[in-house]
This record gives C-alpha cells, structure tokens and sequence, in this order.
C-alpha cells in the first residue's frame, strides 16, 4: 500500500488482472486509517431455481469511455453524500475473465471508520450495477448468452419515444 | 448530417459490426436515427426491444436532437459488476 | 485471487506485512462472488481536539494465542449471525508499523453482495476493536505512549472483585 | 500451587517482566491473585487500574478459582485494529 509517485487512475476500465492492494494504493492519503473494499468475483457455482449451474468463464465487454466518466460520476455521488470519504477508485476488467478473478473492484477511503467508508462502498456497486455500460457474457460447457441486467426506466431511450 | 453509431454487446451481435456512419436529415432526434437504424437493419430489433441510447457518452432520451458529429451509442440493459448471476448479484 | 493448495489461516496474528489479496484469496469459494474487506491503515495525520497531531511510527503487541482464538470467535459469531457468510478471515500484525502500512485487515466472502458481506465485515471491526487482546504504542518525535482502548465493563476483571 | 502470570503492554513495561511463576494457596481466586501481585509489585498498581484478566486465554472475572498451572493473563483495555486514535477511530 504505498503511495504511488505518479497518481494512478481512479476510474478505469482495464484488460488487466485487477488488485486490491493497488486498489487501496490508489485511495491511500496520510489522512485516512480506513480503507474498505469490494470485490465483484466470477463464480464457478451458481444456485439457481433450476439448481446448481457450472460457469467455465466470463467475457466482458465495455464502452470504455463512457463507462469511466460514469464511474467518476459515482464517485462525484458518493464525495456529495459522505462528505468525509476522501477517495473511492473503481475498476473493472474487461474481456475474458476465469473463475475465481474479479471483475470490479471498489476501494473507498475515509479518515475513521464511522465516516461512510461502508456505505459509500455499498453504494458503488449498486450503482455501477445499474447505470456503467459494461456487459457481461456468461459461457458453459455447451454454449454462451449476453447477460442483460434489469431494465432502469429512467435511462430507457423508448421511454419517451 | 452524419453521426457515429456505436452499438455493445448483443446489438453489435445482431449487427455484426461495432461502429458505422449514419446519414440522417438535418435536424434528426435519437428517435428519428432509432427509427432509420430499425429500416437498414432489421436485425437490430431496435423497435422491440429494451435499450439504452447515449449521445456523446451521456444517457439521452428519443426527444433529443442530434448535431452533425454526435456519438450515437446503442446498448442493452447494462450487466456489469459483481458477478454471473445478473438476477440474484 | 488464486484459491490455494493448502489452507491457511483464517485468524492470525502475524509480524509479517498484510496484503488485501493475500485475505481475499483466503477466503475465496467457488460459489462466492462478493468479497467485501477492511483495512486498518497507520495514519501519518491525525485530527485532535488540540489541533492536528503528527505520528512517527506504531508498535502492535498481542496475547498471540489469545488474540488468534477470539478472532476466530468473531468469526462464529458472523456465522450465526449472517449464515449466508461462506468464509472471514481476520489477521493482524504485530511489531513496529510504519505509516500507510495496515495493521488489520478483514475479508467477508458471500455468494451474493446482499448477503451480509458489508455488514459481517464491520461487525468484525467493531468486535475486534473491543476484545481482542491487542495494544498499541503511539510514537511521535517526542515520545511514545501506550494507548489503552474504552473500557468495556463486562470485560474488566473488577466487575466482581 | 504455582501459576504463571503473563503481562503484557503498560503493564508489562511497569513490571519489568513479560512472564513470572506465582505461588499461590490452593483454592486461590483471580482476586486473591491480583491483590498478591500488587503487594509484591506495587508498580502494577493493579487494584487501581483498569485492567482485563485473563485465565487460560479466556476472559475470566475476579471469584474465579485458580488451577495448578493456570496462565493468569493480566492487561489493560485493548487498542488493537483500526488506526492511531482510540477514541475516535
């Protein structure tokens, strides 16, 4: 968890194997005894209501630029409602993913504990969920889909078409 | 006018290409290149099925106008994140 | 991330650095998605009522045997608690700590991000915090101190002497 | 019978010893204990300060009886986790 000479990108959508302890490198501040992360981890069980499902790997895909600026945003979002986290990075990987690496990570800073370095985590990946252009394709053993997520009206082009 | 149309995932599927030039009358809303790209690619089922659009990198609704130069970006409900189980994660 | 050949630790206190991935691999599953972790990191910088104070360097000492059974306590407790939680891991270093490096870290692992992640991992904290028998001296330019926590009543030997 | 006592931070640095042999008569309590420590080592200032006993590596109160053997643990609160600020972080 050193602090890096050059600042390293906050926001960033990457082909490269992610880390949480460059992650939390990237939130480090002299200031700051808490550091919390997320880890979003390709799963190779899944329970589903049709029982157990087996996933060889993942591939996803993202409009990288798009999807930085709107990570940024949620960061923007979390400064405004804990006004005391002082640095939050997200990074997602793209392409092809195995079972066991993670495809997010989340780190958020804060000076003490109690200052919304949860929260402001939980909140990261909530919405990253809904509004980041990233998609993820899930493929087995016999064959491969897109994932859509649930449907947000309010970012729904139709919506007033 | 000419925009840029991008489109992700199972759209650029359905297409079989990423990103192509649009030609659409000056003046033209999202809705209207909504309504151009369902002619020339019937494929794209743009008409029937739930997608995002965002013009220049930001979420844009069918009402707003397009400018010569614009970015037009077509996707599905997005599905990153967490993990393989888009319903449950 | 790699998911390792021979188990290690889950509860352990160590005078060897910390690593966020090293936890997080820890406590990877195959049916686990979400790893949520918390780091306790030195601070170089720290706000007081007298203005603010400047940190040299920490030293950690611990019950080790002690520390390492009550860690693991904490972690039944989790599992009683939020049953869905697959796998904690709790490691704490000892010795001399320079600023920027953690002192604890914390790793939760879930099927699922609603599954208790982001709350069995501050429960964790809060835990530790209270009962594990460890200590630390504060060291600035001009001394050093021994930094003892709130009391806790029900702890104290004198409740009943 | 004999006991070992373990110290350890404040207290530890205020003995001058991590770890000491007590003898003690059979059916010695906790507090039998500490009120002996504090007479051979005033130092301690044991029965005025707040300390956590432990026996066996478990939190243990004042009437508990003492074994042959028993690791009595004697320290005060714990400081241990996040950060260099006890009351706040």
């Amino acid at each position: 968890m050193d602090i890096p000479d050059t600042p390293r990108k906050l926001f960033e959508i990457t082909d490269q194997p992610l880390s949480l302890d460059d992650a939390a490198a990237r939130v480090a501040r002299p200031d700051c005894g808490a550091v919390v992360t997320f880890a979003g981890i390709v799963r190779g069980e899944t329970t589903t209501e049709e029982g157990p499902r087996s996933t060889d790997f993942l591939n996803y895909e993202a409009y990288g630029e798009m999807a930085e600026r709107q990570l940024a945003r949620i960061g923007d979002e979390i400064k405004q409602q804990w006004p005391k986290v002082a640095s939050v990075c997200i990074l997602h990987r793209t392409g092809r993913l195995e079972v066991g690496e993670p495809s997010v990570i989340i780190a958020v800073a804060t000076p003490h504990r109690g200052d919304g370095c949860f929260e402001a985590c939980r909140f990261a990946i909530e919405r990253l969920k809904a509004a980041v252009p990233i998609w993820k394709q899930e493929n087995w053993s016999d064959g491969s889909v897109w994932i859509e997520g649930p449907t947000q009206p309010e970012l729904s082009a139709g919506a007033d078409t | 006018m000419k925009i840029q149309v991008r489109l992700f995932a199972t759209l650029r599927q359905l297409a079989g290409w990423p990103q192509q030039a649009l030609e659409l009358p000056s003046g033209a809303t999202v809705a209207d290149a909504l309504a151009e790209l369902d002619r020339r690619f019937p494929q794209l089922t743009v008409s029937t099925r739930t997608i995002y659009v965002a013009v220049n990198q930001e979420y844009a609704r069918g009402t707003q106008p397009l400018q010569e130069g614009d970015e037009l970006a077509i996707f599905p409900p997005v599905s990153g994140g967490a993990a393989n189980d888009a319903s449950q994660v």
